[in-house]
């Protein structure tokens, strides 16, 4: 089983050479550290920068240079900033090349849940919404099961909708899967993970074709 | 040129009253009109819709203005991180209408620019698309989505001149370019009004046409919200 | 009766300080060159560039400073340079506080034709479509006569239009007219040019009232 | 940095064939794309749609083009000044649709920000409305125009580097940022390309993710098409 690293160690094997990438909130973020070195990739972050480095070291910190986590951050060179409008012209326009987020929930046909829990404070969707209705290529990093051992990846979403049949693949703490038409294909399971775990924690329909690997990180 | 300078952040709130709807630049704490907001609170002034992406913290940005339960209604992308901000609305004393970040900045962009109504992705499928006209292009999905109406724009930018010519800086970009011109009035503060002729011609972010009153800011504190560093090995 | 010239002339009273201007080719260009210098006014083209300045000096043309009728000006201090997205954001956004224009037919109903003559060789609207489409206060400078002496000031147009009911006032080297709901009101008679002449040069409603003045240049 | 340098004109338009679809920059012959237009009467492709504000004069622009009849289709606001071009049209050779420079604009824009559709008041009520939904939005009256579809675009840009980030100048910028990412694959040909990080990240016109290919120009004419000038007392 993984944990929040080792998801993120995972999904940094899915960003390729040349691709522009956007990193939500928690595990995403961790993503960029885990990417090859030897391989050309740029971070934007929506809310208008383009070429994102590492923190900055202490002292070097400018209010002016934030991620959309609000982190204070540095660029690199090549790096570019820009309004709003032209941020979500890159994301709508379909510029960026991979999207990877959190969720609450996934269902089998690609609908994402990610946002709003009806009863609680509902902080909203940020740039979430915009993001997964324009992306071609969308990963969502989370756990199999929330808190209460329940399966987030559903037959439906029970949860309000953050967009409909966006989501290509899921990297969780148990498995690698992909958003089929005829549901959720398993593709890996995670170091120790057997099938038959897999299976239990996933609500939606889980196809199994064949050896499963365990996935390499 | 056009002269667009005021001398004091009073002149450059004229006309503000209440029950206005108001543009509020900034991304979290980040590039926020900080002078335009303590003066909104000096005003006192009461009812007010704002659009802004984020609704600012406890005890800074549009949070001050909570505080002293000035803002009826909050149209924002992201409003976490304020504790005074989520009472108010689990009360029902804070109207709150949440929309997508990229919407938010379309919606802007298109009052600047003369479009009353655009089609977006965003949202399709979801709450955000209901009473909505959706409609198929291209064997997609859109939703349509109107331009903002509002009285006021305030934005900070880091330099300005007379004209009203504005440079931003880094991500203090953000929201407040496209709210210029996308209000009846547009009121720039500036971290630095240099002489006219002091900033290039090709390295404008956003032409004076679009501001109709311009002002040194005096004081900027520039919070961080999320101090992130690493170490030095 | 006025010459191209003294149209530009007494155009040039109509810009008020505080303007922003957009000028199109022909007598309209020549408006500039009689607005009073006392007051503040910036012209905008919207090939891309706001706050023009005279044509430069000999031998200091630059190939990429241009107005929209592809001749080469100079800029004054706080000039701004963009890109023809935002240069038709500040026409359609109706940032632009005067439009002047040539055509070849207003009707008295505020529609007005200056683009397209059908059979012969038709070079296209260019920005003038956006513009009368946008802007709330539209000054057409033309001839009150075509070059067959027939009237330009007509009840309904008979070319192809450029847009509809958008004309506020009318320049020519004969009057200025007002288009009200009524028709075409006669504000001012060029010097030396009778209200019979006028009328007998409208095939559109004209509107008398009382004594007109003489146009002061 | 993702690299979108390449060497010369040749490897700059490689997949370019018959009967696409081209977006061309510039406004007049200022800041037209010289050295992709060049190559494209090299390569003698033919059946082209065009999609530029002007078509060039005879012997420079996209009239190279015209003479050689590679050009099937024009879409422009404005095509005067070029005497084989009125000759083609007239004749029938040649199709041409004209359509406002405003409209021409913002449906390149469009196609760069991923909206497939906005409303526009410009030519309502007009031939250019014809088939065309009108839809009525706070009292007036506005025609649905879409985002252009092209296979490449070719802008022209004064600096550049490696990262295929954009810098305009003067009025040479015109169409080339709105076109830029508007089509499949942009080409972005620079007069000079500086080291990765000679440009400021707060005045890049256009980031690198809008651009697949950048070159350094060989040579540019910069004709003229009005000189017009003042004499000196």
């Amino acid at each position: 089983m993984l944990d929040k690293t080792g998801i993120a160690q995972r999904i940094a094997k899915e960003v390729k050479d040349g691709y522009y990438v956007n990193l939500g909130i928690g595990i995403p973020t961790l993503v960029a550290n885990y990417v090859r070195n030897d391989i050309e990739v740029e971070f934007q972050s929506e809310n208008g920068v383009l070429g994102m480095g590492p923190f900055p070291f202490e002292g070097e910190e400018d209010a002016d240079v934030i991620n959309a986590g609000k982190q204070t951050i540095t660029t690199l060179p090549g790096a570019s900033f820009f309004d709003s409008a032209l941020s979500f012209s890159m994301i709508r326009g379909q510029h960026v090349d991979l999207t990877i987020l959190g969720a609450m929930e996934v269902a089998e046909n690609g609908d994402i849940a990610n946002w709003k829990i009806p009863g609680k404070m509902v902080k909203g969707m940020g740039g979430a919404m915009d993001l997964v209705a324009s992306a071609e290529n969308i990963i969502v990093a989370m756990m199999h099961t929330n808190r209460e051992g329940e399966s987030k990846l559903l037959k439906r979403c029970s949860l309000p909708l953050t967009g409909v049949g966006c989501v290509k693949k899921i990297v969780t703490n148990l498995a690698v899967v992909e958003v089929t038409p005829n549901g959720f294909k398993l593709l890996e399971r995670a170091p120790g993970v057997s099938v038959e775990e897999i299976q239990k924690a996933t609500e939606g329909t889980l196809i199994v074709e064949g050896d499963i690997p365990e996935m390499e990180l | 040129m056009i002269n667009k300078k005021v001398d004091n952040i009073q002149e450059a709130l004229e006309g503000v009253t209440d029950n206005m709807t108001f543009l509020v630049g900034g991304f979290g704490l980040s590039g926020i009109p900080e002078n335009a907001i303590a003066e909104l609170v000096n005003l006192d002034v009461k009812g007010l819709t704002c659009i802004s992406n984020n609704a600012g913290v406890d005890d800074f940005g549009l949070g001050l203005l909570l505080q002293k339960r000035q803002i009826k209604k909050m149209i924002s992308s992201y409003v976490g991180e304020n504790e005074e901000f989520e009472r108010q609305m689990l009360s029902g004393e804070l109207e709150v209408e949440l929309i997508p970040q990229g919407t938010l900045a379309e919606r802007c962009r298109a009052a600047q620019a003369g479009i009353p109504a655009f089609y977006t992705p965003a949202g399709y499928g979801t709450e955000v698309a209901e009473g909505k006209e959706s409609r198929e292009f291209n064997g997609k999905m859109y939703i349509l989505e109107q331009a903002f109406k509002a009285d006021f724009a305030f934005v900070k930018a880091w330099k300005g001149d007379e004209a009203g010519n504005l440079i931003f800086k880094g991500t203090a970009r953000n929201f407040n370019p496209v709210m210029c011109g996308a209000a009846k009035i547009t009121v720039a503060e500036v971290e630095e009004l240099v002489p006219l002729g002091a900033l290039d011609p090709n390295q404008i972010h956003i032409p004076g046409i679009f501001v109709q009153r311009i002002l040194q800011g005096e004081r900027y504190e520039k919070r961080i919200e999320q101090r992130t560093v690493r170490q030095r090995n």
